[in-house]
């Protein structure tokens, strides 16, 4: 079966005061953070090599304690090459 | 005194009574060396860059110009002098270019020019002679040291390989139409200056001409034609 | 910046989300930032830091910090336009190595003139300072002390600085760096004119004919300058462009009529051009029959060395050297008939037909003409005679204050005119262009600055290169340098500068933003804030005074030079640097500091903190507990105000890209003692020179003197010395800027390749630049951006690894004090 | 490092043979750009070719002029002609693939667009400037915008 990269991008809304313990329980549990606003809202990128395996994260943190919504922005899917690594360097991004 | 010519004349004319044909022709051999070693000598004393500053025009302002620049100074410490450039190298040629030269004799000799205000009002003139012939001949001299098959465009900027990739390789250009004021300042190269006739743009002078203020006029020429 | 495949689609993810969100996101996710509370910048304006030119810049602040810079399209100085160092100012504040404490040389725990350096606090350094200061004071009066400033102060710290020197300390020992620079310019125009600074403006170069560079490389030291001069050469094919240098620059890249000549013959030119202006019939009478005298000026004035150097013993009238007396214009036009053709084409190189067109650029009176220079005729020991000449032939012509006939003066540094001239900096000089030595003008200063009489002393302090020589001899023992950079500066260092400072009985503070050669050679370093970091103003060279506002702080205990100033007052009272029967007439000013005498005045602390910005800091103000800014301005500006220096109120230079002065009514004024222009010339009269004796202005007859110094067998070639474009003066600043650093990495000799190959020489080859005072090692140049003719070297001093300054001779001119950077004679060796 | 040891180990010299030299040239410890006790002089750098090789520079701010990446040696600009126009003017990029110039050198003093490049504009060098490889003798630590924005969100966010 060939392999596929899915890479998600998804919006956490967290109640202000609990900011911190959720953001710490997201990043355990393998997605990566990347931005916050003061009133709760974060950004987190989820990869995986299955649209269950998001789909049950997504399940996962709406149920967290503390979370009041989580909404995927973001979804990309494709299949991965065994020899060729997608990560090539692009070509220069700024003009 | 009249007489006299006469008689060494009469002496010339009559066949040898004395000398066997070999000798002659030996002789003769041997005059005609020592005449055309004399020749070829004092051709190539011309030759030499001493020579061609030798008068203070050329000295004191091609010369002065040629000090500043690669030809003069480069890391390899091979210096192209006066005649490398606005000499051919075979021998036909040369003699054409030095039978061309004597144009300029005269006007040393008659200080066309004498000062160096006189010198930058030919410059132009006296450059696009030197491009005429560059282009005519597809920059001979330059090709005496310079050829194309001899390029390691890994040591070129890749700026310059892609430049003598796409025009020098494929004959499109010659080295001159690019590199004109390589070795000597620009004369001025305004539209004013160069006019807009067909024979002072045909070789691409745009290729340095680069701008004016109001040159559109030659842009539009020069687009009109290709 | 280089993004995987990955990474890119994850940026995407990222931003998509933070849109949908709401959510400012940060660059490292994505290469636009779109939110506007983020990436909005405050653009506030400011003058650059650099030249005399006097460019406005928009400055970009974000956090603290400056972020961007570019040219201020409003100005109309350079209508958006900045050079190379102007565009990188944003970056000249953050060199690592900017000083944050301030450093003592100490050993075992206290001040030793032989210690290293060791951080101490502001208090500790102004206690050791202050008692060096004091004791210098006891021992000798003002004479003990001194201070060397500059034309980079801003407006109010030159007058705070002047305030302190000449009525707290009471003396006149002190001077501006513009002494190298404008000194002969400013002696010019006293004799001339009477009047400081130029009659004319920028606004000349879009009205002239023809332009006249006397030794001026506009190309690299004026840049926005020539690009308005470039932009009318091109655009308008009839103007003409006359270069001359001694050497071929890059300005002769406009040059119709290029000239080079040998050094020190401009002199010639300009009686030559008289004596043609005059031969030929184009003399405008009526113009001088109303507007003019004529004078002769007192020759063989001597070199400005030392006493004892044989050429002042030989010189006939070395200790009169300004003197003059009225003569008529025959005897003027007698005298320069002498100046022929023949004669002055021998004398300079130059071809006769040259000559003859630069003289009928001035004598055509179809052509307006306007003459530029700076340090060519400046730093020149005849350097009062070139700008005296110049000025002959514009008004021989009347071709004077009227738009695009224009004498024109460049400064070389940001405030050479706002500080150094205006504000009167110095040792000669009170504001306004009153004098020390008028003892109706100290009277002014004093009643101005609420002093009693007496206060301001009446001997003429120590100029620029007499105060290194009495730190040599000992004579001044405590000396605070600010904003500038002595050591690289000035001339002969090896037997002039460097022992002076290193002298074990002096005491030397140097106050400067960046570790440069003279914080080495000094005993005390105060870090200092620069540019933007303090609230400023500057007075460029059209007379263009112009503001700006703090917009970020200063790093670490940096302070102002203000700051140090009025901090450093508060050390001293009147009973211990005031005599006694000063005090003894004026009992009221007992038991005070000077700190309250000077700023505490009810004048300079007339205006409450509330009235400074809301929006941008003011250190000083907030330290001080009042707008210290305005209120020395408003002390300072009363000293012009209805003589012919008027200034505008303080708060409208925050509001306009600068004000030309006289500012009268509001309106600025473009060309004086032109009535159409100028509110100050009487109803009857179309031009005034007001500064003089019925309004008549000077012209001077004054001669061809030969050098100090010229090459000889021993010492073959002239050397001359100066600026690049990229850097900027003694380079602390421009130097710390990689872009420009890279640009010009380093001083080079530039010389002829003939006479490189002569000497065994190669382009690159190190050689050792020899004079009779000093020598420096340096890298040969044949190629490059100037030109040299044989016989001449030009060596940069930028370069704190090559201190040229060690070679120079400290000839100066005898009327001016402004040394010749231009001409001494070097030898080269092979190193 | 520009500080090389020479120059200590002959301070040094100085200091042990004559103890009134050191208050002469001491630099006490303040490290300036010098490299050299003042009152003697090091070796003068090799002069190095200009940088050439086309990469571009990113701008430290937009309003910045960019640097030229490649050599100009004996690149001719004066009222005769303008070597940097052959290849960067707007009708010769076809040719060279250089990049043009930028559509603010079309606007005059006044603020008018021209057809043609602003004359106030025609001395290239005076706002580009090639490259060396020398390092400058002090670090920069100026911040650019984009630096100074992720810096203050990471702040914001712990």
């Amino acid at each position: 079966m060939p392999r596929e990269l899915h890479l998600a991008s998804i919006v956490v809304h967290a109640r202000p005061d609990r900011v911190d313990d959720v953001s710490q329980t997201i990043v355990g549990m393998g997605l990566e953070r990347h931005l916050a606003s003061p009133e709760g809202k974060l950004v987190f990128t989820h990869e995986s090599e299955s649209a269950r395996d998001l789909g049950d994260t997504l399940t996962q943190l709406q149920l967290l304690d503390g979370v009041l919504a989580a909404t995927m922005v973001y979804h990309h899917c494709e299949p991965v090459a065994e020899d060729a690594p997608s990560d090539e360097p692009d070509r220069e991004t700024t003009p | 005194m009249w007489k006299l010519i006469k008689r060494i004349w009469t002496a010339m004319r009559r066949p040898s009574a004395y000398f066997s044909l070999g000798f002659l022709t030996l002789g003769g051999f041997i005059c005609g060396i020592l005449f055309w070693g004399g020749f070829n000598t004092a051709l190539e004393a011309t030759n030499t860059e001493q020579f061609c500053i030798g008068c203070h025009e050329m000295e004191a302002n091609v010369y002065a110009d040629l000090q500043t620049t690669v030809h003069w100074n480069n890391s390899s410490g091979v210096r192209a002098g006066c005649p490398d450039c606005h000499v051919p190298h075979d021998w036909v040629n040369k003699i054409g270019r030095k039978v061309a030269a004597s144009k300029e004799v005269w006007g040393w000799l008659f200080g066309t020019i004498d000062t160096e205000e006189e010198f930058e009002a030919h410059r132009l003139t006296m450059a696009r002679r030197e491009w005429a012939r560059f282009r005519a001949n597809d920059s001979l001299e330059c090709r005496n040291c310079h050829s194309y098959e001899a390029m390691d465009f890994a040591e070129q900027s890749q700026r310059a390989a892609d430049q003598h990739e796409r025009f020098l390789a494929t004959g499109e250009r010659t080295c001159i139409d690019c590199h004109a004021g390589i070795a000597h300042r620009l004369p001025d190269m305004s539209e004013q200056a160069m006019g807009t006739t067909p024979e002072r743009v045909a070789g691409r002078l745009r290729e340095v001409s680069a701008y004016h203020p109001d040159r559109q006029e030659l842009d539009a020429y020069l687009s009109a034609r290709q | 910046m280089k993004m995987t495949r990955r990474e890119a689609l994850k940026a995407q993810a990222v931003a998509t989300a933070a849109t949908a969100a709401g959510i400012p996101f940060s660059a490292e996710a994505q290469n636009l930032v779109t939110d506007r509370d983020l990436t909005e910048l405050k653009w506030s304006k400011a003058p650059c830091r650099f030249c005399g030119t006097g460019c406005s810049v928009m400055v970009a602040t974000k956090d603290n910090r400056v972020v961007a810079t570019h040219g201020d399209a409003k100005a109309e100085v350079n209508r958006g336009l900045n050079c190379v160092k102007g565009y990188f100012l944003s970056k000249i504040m953050y060199g690592r190595d900017r000083l944050t404490r301030p450093l003592l040389r100490k050993r075992d725990g206290v001040f030793a003139k032989d210690g290293e350096f060791e951080e101490v606090s502001w208090d500790e350094a102004f206690d050791v300072m202050a008692e060096r200061f004091k004791a210098a004071l006891a021992a000798k009066g003002g004479d003990g002390v001194g201070m060397f400033g500059s034309g980079q102060w801003t407006v109010w710290e030159g007058y705070a600085a002047s305030k302190l020197m000449k009525a707290g300390f009471r003396s006149n020992n002190i001077d501006p760096n513009a002494r190298h620079c404008m000194a002969s310019a400013v002696a010019g125009f006293m004799r001339t004119f009477g009047i400081d600074e130029p009659m004319g403006c920028y606004d000349d170069f879009e009205h002239a004919d023809a332009f006249v560079l006397w030794g001026a490389n506009m190309a690299e030291m004026h840049p926005i300058l020539w690009t308005r001069l470039t932009d009318r050469r091109l655009s308008h094919p009839h103007v003409q462009v006359a270069v001359l240098s001694t050497f071929e620059n890059r300005s002769f890249g406009l040059a119709d009529i290029p000239m080079v000549f040998t050094p020190h013959t401009d002199l010639a030119i300009l009686n030559y051009i008289a004596n043609h202006i005059i031969q030929t019939g184009r003399v405008n009478e009526d113009f001088l029959r109303d507007n003019v005298r004529f004078l002769r000026g007192q020759t063989d004035i001597g070199y400005g060395l030392r006493p004892d150097h044989p050429l002042e013993v030989a010189a006939s009238h070395a200790d009169a050297a300004g003197a003059s007396e009225e003569i008529d214009f025959d005897t003027f036009a007698e005298f320069v008939s002498d100046y022929t053709l023949d004669y002055v084409s021998e004398l300079t190189g130059v071809s006769p037909s040259k000559l003859e067109a630069l003289a009928e650029l001035y004598a055509d009176p179809e052509t307006k003409v306007m003459s530029l220079w700076t340090m060519g005729f400046n730093q020149h020991t005849r350097g009062v005679w070139c700008n005296n000449l110049v000025y002959n032939i514009h008004l021989l012509t009347g071709k004077i204050s009227t738009p695009g006939n224009s004498p024109f003066s460049l400064t070389g540094q940001p405030s050479a005119c706002g500080t150094a001239r205006e504000v009167g900096t110095f040792a000669h000089r009170l504001p306004a262009d009153l004098v020390v030595t008028d003892p109706e003008h100290r009277a002014t200063a004093e009643r101005i600055w609420k002093l009693p009489e007496g206060t301001v002393p009446e001997k003429v302090g120590a100029h620029a290169v007499l105060q290194n020589r009495q730190l040599k001899d000992g004579i001044i023992n405590a000396y605070w340098v600010q904003v500038n950079n002595n050591m690289q500066a000035a001339p002969n260092m090896m037997e002039e500068t460097l022992p002076g400072y290193r002298n074990p009985e002096n005491f030397i503070v140097v106050s400067d933003a960046y570790p440069t050669v003279t914080c080495e050679a000094a005993d005390l370093i105060l870090p200092t804030a620069m540019w933007v970091e303090k609230e400023g103003a500057y007075g460029n060279a059209e007379r263009r005074t112009q503001f700006w506002h703090q917009l970020v702080d200063a790093p670490g205990e940096a302070r102002s030079d203000l700051w140090q100033l009025m901090e450093f007052s508060k050390r001293f009272t009147t009973d211990e640097v005031w005599p006694a029967e000063l005090l003894d007439a004026n009992p009221e000013y007992r038991g005070k500091t000077l700190y309250e005498v000077l700023y505490e005045n009810g004048q300079v602390n007339a205006y409450p903190l509330d009235d400074t910005s809301d929006d941008y800091a003011n250190d000083e103000a907030r330290h001080f507990g009042f707008y210290v800014q305005k209120g020395l301005f408003e002390e300072y500006a009363r000293f012009g105000r209805d003589h012919g220096h008027d200034l505008a109120p303080f708060d409208r230079y925050h509001e306009e890209r600068g004000l030309r002065w006289p500012v009268v009514d509001g309106e600025e004024t473009r060309w004086r003692y032109n009535r159409d222009y100028d509110p100050y010339v009487s109803e009857d009269r179309q031009i005034e020179f007001y500064g003089k004796p019925e309004g008549r202005a000077n012209i001077f007859q004054l001669p061809y003197e030969p050098p100090a110094e010229s090459p000889d067998d021993e010492y073959p070639f002239w050397l001359s010395t100066g600026r690049v474009l990229e850097h900027w003066h003694s380079g602390s600043m421009t130097q710390r800027v990689p872009e420009l650093h890279k640009a010009v990495p380093n001083a080079l000799v530039y010389m002829h390749p003939l006479d490189a190959r002569e000497l065994g020489f190669n382009r690159g080859s190190e050689v050792r630049i020899v004079s009779r005072r000093g020598s420096i090692r340096s890298r040969v140049e044949t190629a490059g951006r100037n030109r040299v003719p044989r016989g001449l070297i030009f060596v940069p001093w930028f370069d704190a690894t090559q201190l040229i300054n060690k070679v120079t001779l400290d000839a100066t001119d005898p009327i001016s004090k402004q040394t010749d950077f231009k001409k001494c004679a070097v030898r080269l060796e092979a190193v | 490092m520009r500080i090389s040891n020479a120059p200590l180990h002959a301070a040094l010299i100085v200091v042990m043979t004559a103890g009134a030299a050191l208050t002469q040239t001491g630099g006490g410890g303040v490290a300036t750009l010098r490299g050299a006790p003042l009152d003697q002089n090091a070796e003068a750098p090799a002069m190095r070719p200009q940088v050439n090789t086309d990469i571009r520079q990113v701008r430290n701010y937009p309003e910045q002029p960019p640097v030229i990446p490649h050599a100009i040696e004996g690149y001719q600009v004066d009222i005769n002609a303008n070597r940097c126009l052959t290849c960067h003017a707007r009708t010769r990029i076809g040719d060279s693939q250089a990049p043009m110039v930028s559509v603010t050198h079309y606007v005059d003093r006044e603020g008018q667009a021209l057809a043609q490049v602003s004359p106030r504009r025609y001395f290239c060098t005076q706002c580009h400037v090639p490259q060396h490889p020398d390092e400058p003798g002090v670090e920069n630590v100026f911040i650019d915008i984009d630096t100074l924005l992720s810096q203050e969100f990471e702040g914001a966010g712990d």
